[in-house]
């Protein structure tokens, strides 16, 4: 597994544990007090660090390669998966995945973004980067879910939409745009949840829904920190600088009420424990869905759009 | 010319352009000639400003403000501007090279407006509309939450008087210094729009020299008719972070208003002297 | 001007009648009695000659390459046609072209299928054969004109939908069928001329209209004649007897109720007088438009979908 | 075998599987065995039926009729036939190299069909649904005023009922015979589904080998969720028409399944074993 730099010094104390655990093996002599002594220090260091991490440090958490991504939690998280295919034009975008899913006995649509873990399964999903037949795919699911009643849930975990072409010959802006639209006259609850990285436009064209969750460690701005700085910075280099200045972390998000709610990780971020993590994403989206379930459509349509509707800070 | 010799010139032009442009502000004393950052040619200044920006020889349309583009399309003095009482803050306490509070001193100053749109309603050739029109040079047009709540405003004007919105945009995109709450505003807005629909408001947009990012991911494109001006880039990325992803150069006339009507992306190319015509009929076909 | 094999008795005459004129000229003697008698002569030959047209003759008309094409009978109709262009998501489809128009006074939207008649236009056209963005684009148009209440009409000439490569790759069939499911739910009056070919799905996906007319001279059918002689007598020169069989000509369709009217075309077929023909189509539309007035929109769609649900012939 | 060697010795089994079907009905003398036409293996008849008529070698899904479908789709004795009274007649006079009349006759002796639809009702694994089942060997599978009508009825009936609907495709397409009226079917059946949409019926399709033409272009590509049989071919213009019109070559795999998985014009693609418990999968997680 990928160690990020600032995860070294627990690395450190790991080590010293394995040297004690292989000594006392080799000895027989018990170092079980030492051992266990350590192990508790490692996880105080760990939750202490883990708690105070820097924007760009939960940005390298966001982005690691071991994350769980869309079909990893669907697997783990649902009952039955159906997926459904393409847009019906002529594209099936792999980096946009949906279908009909029970989760804990509920019928929903869901709908996400994919990231690969090899280099063969991120040029499948071109590194999670929607193309414009992607948002017209999950246009397609939004008006299916619409049509029979389904809760709609989308996990978004995408660098952007892609910067291409063909995605420019097609319609990269327009169809967001219109997602971003006809989001806003559904009736049915939507739960969007960013679970790693949320970048931009790319990102919004699944989540205009009536709750807006994020992992601890995900991140959600209208332009990445290297972007950002290349562009006001005029220095890709001070990234980090941009991330916090970008306010992109779920705690920033909920104080500016752009989020509805923060799902924690297992320590050390999702991907040192899958399972955990979607056990504990299960039960955000459980409970959403519960909550909603006391609106009617054409609240759950005015809710939604006056939570948009209010968005922004101004003097007047 | 070939139309492929017109775009690899207008390229090269572009890398003069802010020079030029800066020399047209900058240079103390005013002089009467200026040379077309396309053509090249030696053009009146006041023959210039008399063709509404729009190079006499080449028909290169430059960019122009939200004020000029006022007079230029609307009625005489049929234009009253709307909700110039919401004025931009710095909800993130933004700094970057510099500060965010600095920097929309500085565009107020240099512009003299209070944001990057204008909003208001008027009349077009005695039609009554609802409008808002960008201004790249406060900030790049870019839209923080001043222009998302403005253009909302402004649509829920269109929907309760019953008249047609314009939206006439001209941006880079989003306000970064704003960051989360200006991608809210492409949600916002983009709902708004979806107001205007239900309530069966004929929406048109027209998309000038530049429209990008945000805009052309949100209201800039959700029109019921597109018109884009002739020659105006437009685009969702921009053509550099595209070079920079694929690895290939572009084609010179990548996301120019010709190239997206080829790709099926507006639905009419208009000259800057015949859009007070066309928006005119398009009004008129639609009894409103 | 292309003429065509049965006119040339006609052709023979007026041959005559010019060499004559010649003499008369030349010669300063009389001919005008010869002359008159000829002329009368060769009207009564046409007259009686295009009443009796085999449907394989009226096919040749349908196909003749000065035929009026959409643009034509826009630019001759309209006092105004601003076109709107392309699908939305990456194609502007030149065979089939659309746009607000006004004619006599009345603001419509105008949609019909583009032929060329040189082979540059012929290309840039596709010979009238649409592409799925060409459906699509339509669709949209249909959709603008129900959502601002204004009444559709379209013009079809074309011998089908574009057999091809990116065609199938991108839901040629998708595409005509949904602009067939469409239709039926539109409120607006929609009216559909037959004006040359009108080939099988391609002809249809254009024509869910509330009253549906044909020229004179066109023809409406499920395949081709050359196409179904292929198939059903493996032999494509036997295309004369498959118009015959597949009944295809305005008086046929008129008689099965598949049409509403027949619009006459000028003596000698609407090439000849492409202005007149223009009148004359004009007068159709205007008449249909008015009649089409007095239903609700409620009733429009009624009409239109129990028009679709009644057609076929079967024992019960 | 690399898919693209699968694809190659598929196509050139259908040269020999005309040949081969025609063998299995005329050989006077059933023999046990039977040569599968596209892995050419020896297969057991017996084998054969048991697998569905699914090739246990090489999983090629041969092509069966309404009557097959039906047994191997619904639960027992849950299906019962509604509309086999309407029954096709020669509106036209149709003759070619024979009369339509005749055609129609052949056809009935044939297959023991009254037309190439069976319409009805019945359960899935205890899900009831309204289902239009086609059948290739009435003519072809085409659609005439019969399928048109028998489609739209159990659709109206679907509605009546609030039941979901299904339809199984297998089709060359129109009915030439029929010519207009033929063609008509198509607006018939697409309007039908507008009225199931209307009625928030779900509706499904099932598209077995080989789906081609009128039925693609109408009722038989707008279910909400549209399901393929694994290797059936599927298009709008024939795979002859195409090449005549492009002169060139096709892929292999063009218009089958799996190819317009990746084109983006089927949800799903499914084994004929497979078929049974995916429709009741989908029809639960509707919840109906
Ligand atoms: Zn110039
Ligand atoms: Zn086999």
């Amino acid at each position: 597994m990928t160690v990020l730099e600032f995860e070294k010094p627990i690395l450190e104390i790991q080590k010293k544990i394995d040297e004690f655990k292989k000594m006392s093996m080799e000895s027989g002599m018990d170092f079980n007090g030492e051992i266990e002594s350590l192990e508790k220090q490692a996880n105080e260091i760990k939750k202490e660090m883990y708690e105070s991490l820097k924007p760009s440090q939960k940005l390298q958490i966001a982005r690691h390669s071991e994350r769980p991504n869309f079909l990893d939690y669907t697997h783990m998280m649902c009952e039955n998966f159906i997926e459904l295919h393409g847009d019906r034009e002529g594209a099936d975008d792999r980096a946009i995945i949906g279908g009909l899913a029970t989760i804990a006995g509920r019928n929903v649509v869901l709908i996400g973004t994919q990231k690969g873990k090899s280099t063969k399964e991120n040029l499948e999903y071109n590194f999670g980067m929607p193309q414009p037949q992607g948002y017209r795919k999950a246009l397609r699911l939004f008006k299916h879910a619409e049509k029979f009643k389904l809760p709609i849930i989308t996990l978004i975990d995408t660098p952007g939409a892609y910067p291409g072409i063909t995605a420019e010959q097609t319609g990269q802006g327009i169809a967001i745009a219109v997602n971003l639209r006809e989001m806003s006259k559904l009736t049915v609850p939507v739960i969007a949840v960013i679970t790693g990285e949320g970048c931009s436009g790319g990102a919004l064209g699944l989540a205009v829904a009536n709750r807006v969750f994020m992992l601890e460690y995900a991140y959600y701005t209208v332009i990445s920190p290297e972007g950002c700085a290349s562009i006001l910075w005029r220095d890709a280099a001070k990234a980090a600088d941009a991330a916090d200045a970008l306010k992109i972390t779920a705690d920033d998000l909920l104080k500016y009420g752009i989020i509805d709610g923060k799902i924690k990780e297992p320590l050390g971020g999702a991907h040192t424990n899958p399972q955990d993590m979607s056990d504990r994403l299960k039960n955000a989206l459980i409970g959403a869905l519960e909550e909603l379930d006391s609106y009617s459509p054409d609240e759950l349509k005015a809710q939604r759009y006056s939570k948009f509707r209010g968005m922004g800070v101004f003097n007047e | 010319m070939t139309i492929q010799d017109w775009f690899e010139k207008r390229k090269e032009a572009q890398i003069r352009r802010r020079e030029a442009e800066k020399h047209m502000e900058d240079d103390g004393q005013p002089s009467l000639w200026t040379k077309c950052i396309h053509c090249e040619n030696q053009i009146l200044k006041a023959d210039l400003e008399e063709n509404m920006m729009v190079c006499p020889v080449c028909e290169y349309h430059y960019r122009i403000n939200a004020t000029k583009r006022i007079k230029l399309l609307f009625d005489n003095d049929s234009f009253v501007e709307r909700f110039k009482n919401i004025k931009p803050t710095d909800p993130l306490d933004f700094v970057d090279t510099e500060p965010y509070k600095e920097r929309l001193e500085k565009a107020h100053s240099k512009t003299n407006l209070d944001e990057a749109v204008i909003t208001g309603t008027g009349t077009i050739k005695g039609h009554r509309v609802a409008a808002a029109i960008m201004d790249f040079d406060y900030m790049g047009g870019s839209m923080g939450s001043v222009v998302g709540e403005k253009v909302t405003r402004i649509m829920e004007e269109a929907v309760k008087q019953k008249i047609p919105m314009i939206a006439i945009t001209s941006s880079g995109g989003a306000r970064m210094q704003e960051s989360a709450l200006s991608l809210m505003q492409m949600a916002k807005t983009s709902c708004a729009v979806g107001k205007l629909d239900e309530a069966g408001i004929l929406y048109i947009n027209v998309l000038t020299e530049p429209t990008f990012g945000g805009i052309t991911a949100s209201f800039g494109t959700l029109g019921d008719i597109i018109i884009a001006e002739q020659g105006a880039r437009i685009g969702f990325a921009g053509r550099r972070v595209i070079e920079q992803t694929i690895r290939q150069s572009l084609p010179a006339d990548f996301q120019t208003a010709e190239y997206l009507l080829k790709y099926g992306q507006v639905d009419i190319i208009s000259k800057r002297s015949e859009l007070r015509d066309k928006l005119a009929d398009v009004l008129s076909m639609h009894g409103v």
